[in-house]
């Protein structure tokens, strides 16, 4: 094979590729330990603590510090990974699909409901 | 010689744990009609007795991270846990496994140049133990071999490479000396996203383009590369892949026993297929 | 576009950290005839100049472990430590990465179907850092990508599929876009093995013709199967699949710069192989 | 493929294979503990209790207190992980192969040395 084309954009997503890797790989690392419930309240008692020993970016703490998904994903942050420390935030899915695209929860819900029409 | 009964095809969204932890959930209208789609999948289990289940799924981040994340995987252990995932689903207990075959796996996919990473311990998460409870509500009857596939981090497999894993598997798992009944469990999907400002995202005709395909010819599927799966079926709905890989372990012709498929559980469009092998 | 300038294949034997150590031993009759073996390649390479190393070879249980173990793994960090392996060898700091290097081969190597893991975090053991203090013994020019290949679990991968995995990271560098000059080298071997009432077995008639074999006809080497490289060349001897590897990487005629062969330094038989591509 | 074959046996050798992996994982994953140095001293200071942490089958434990190689290798032991464990007790791999093929470490270097002429 030859150099690996240039894919085409997919729109409203941030594929999760090598260059995201490469940015997002303190955030993720941070998210990952919260796999722990330990870890998860040493996060809750200092979230600057544990950021910082985690070496997050300035950029990725402010995206944690705002609690805004799509700027935690511009940082290289992965969905996966990132999902540990939204559920800290006491955030699920639709909480952050309505955040992600300016909605109320209840007005993703229901855009959900109607996909199925 | 051990002898594949079927595959089955089902969906593992974290939500249904929910419905499984508190089944008067299931008679909910939100949630009762992906749960009807599974009672003929039960009658079939209850019929063909399986011994063994090869469950095909992604790991979310719970046994893997970015700094060893395989393509393909295969788990030879005893017994598998699932454990808690950090945002909330309470796990649900441990998983019988067949390291023996496992092993027997091991050695056919690597003779067949596939170059998977083995695991004699693995953490599962909810894309093997929702499925799990779904087709086995109140016993756990089957010794289970979990073989992963990386959606995490791209680049992922092809869909064609995923296909002939499958076709793989199925070979190794036909070459096994002992007279065991396996079935293929292919989880997670259908189409999804999670992320980005196209969070939400659903695609019911594609959806019912893979069920069909899947169904009747799966080499359909194989056209597509994963980054087009992603545009098509959501960033996780590519998941898809799961299906891809447990629908090839079938040789030759299939008879469609079930199908089922719902919009949606949480954010995702819910479904359900079960093939048999016609020679079975 | 990238090129690769050579490939270079050598022991990585624990105890020569001692003569990197300590330099006057590299002057010990024990020591002398395979350091010297290492002056035209260090000649070589301060011709040729390459800006990175690919770096194929097994790891010795530091930075894996059973519960997931890759059959190949590809480093995209942008550092890699060597650590204390628990046995006494002092750990010789850090080696630069070129990660987006390591992440253009790893998108060409899943598009050519080989299933590797790849792990944005690694770290190195003596089997990395030796043949790096070998090659480069007063500074540290180049940046590194390693590459691993399973040889501590079996099945391990035949050398037929390291010789294809070869061929796909050759094409994957040549194919890389910035005017970059690589070496490949593979570590490991020549004949040893540890474990076992054979321990201390070495055979140099098939040392002799794995070299013979890469510097004319390396096809010759595929025809044997891992378990035969055990029998032939010692359970550690299997390591010359990192050298069948490396090979791999060159395409076409290649010309000869230099060979040694010494038996032994501690239990091993101790070799190193230069090539050049014809065409460079 | 079809079922793989039965390898044939290798002379004064044990394939680590699927089998081994399966009786030796205990062991093994003792063994892997040992790269840190912390846990080298934990052992020192108590070898049972460490032992008995991990899990150990009798059969590996014994061939740990006697300092038994092949019968390490014989429980499933894995010489790369069994080296970690064999430093501790001051045993490098000169020493473990002149103690698996039962001559003097003298002995056993200049077997190596002569198989060079
Ligand atoms: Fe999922
Ligand atoms: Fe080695």
């Amino acid at each position: 094979m030859n150099a690996p084309k240039k894919h085409p954009e997919i729109p409203g997503t941030i594929v999760f590729d090598g260059e995201m890797a490469m940015k997002g790989y303190a955030l993720n690392r941070m998210c990952y330990s919260f796999n722990s419930a330990e870890n998860r309240e040493a996060f809750r008692a200092d979230e600057e603590a544990y950021c910082a020993k985690y070496g997050l970016t300035e950029e990725q703490r402010d995206a944690v510090r705002r609690r805004d998904v799509l700027a935690m994903l511009e940082a290289g942050g992965n969905i996966y990974y990132l999902a540990k420390l939204l559920g800290i935030f006491g955030l699920n899915v639709q909480d952050i699909g309505a955040m992600q695209t300016g909605m109320t929860v209840e007005e993703f819900k229901q855009k959900l409901v109607e996909a199925g029409r | 010689m051990a002898k594949i009964v079927g595959a089955i095809m089902t969906s593992h969204v974290p939500m249904i744990g929910r419905a499984i932890a508190n089944r008067n959930l299931q008679q909910d209208p939100y949630f009762k009609p992906f749960f009807d789609g599974l009672h003929p999948v039960r009658d079939w289990l209850a019929r063909v007795k399986p011994d063994v289940a090869v469950l095909i799924y992604n790991d979310h981040g719970l046994n893997f991270f970015l700094d060893n994340l395989p393509t393909f995987a295969v788990g030879a252990a005893p017994v598998y846990h699932n454990a808690d995932e950090g945002w909330g689903l309470p796990p649900f207990g441990s998983f019988a496994g067949d390291p023996r075959l496992s092993w027997h796996v091991i050695e056919c996919l690597i003779e067949d140049e596939f170059d998977i990473a083995t695991c004699q311990q693995v953490v599962v998460d909810h894309a093997f133990s929702i499925p799990m409870l779904l087709l086995w509500p109140d016993e756990r009857p089957v010794r289970t071999v979990p073989i992963l596939i990386n959606t995490v981090q791209h680049p992922l497999p092809s869909p064609v490479r995923c296909a002939k894993f499958g076709r793989a598997i199925g070979r190794a798992l036909e070459s096994y000396e002992e007279d065991i009944r396996i079935v293929v469990v292919g989880t997670g999907g259908l189409s999804h996203q999670l992320e980005g400002t196209r969070a939400g995202f659903i695609n019911k005709a594609f959806d019912l383009e893979c069920i069909d395909s899947l169904a009747t010819d799966p080499s359909r599927l194989t056209r597509y590369t994963s980054r087009e799966l992603v545009a098509l079926a959501g960033a996780q709905g590519v998941e898809i892949l799961n299906w891809i890989t447990a629908r090839a372990a079938l040789e030759g012709a299939v008879r469609e026993i079930h199908r089922n498929y719902h919009i949606p559980i949480s954010n995702t469009a819910a479904g359900t297929l079960l093939l048999e092998p016609l020679a079975a």
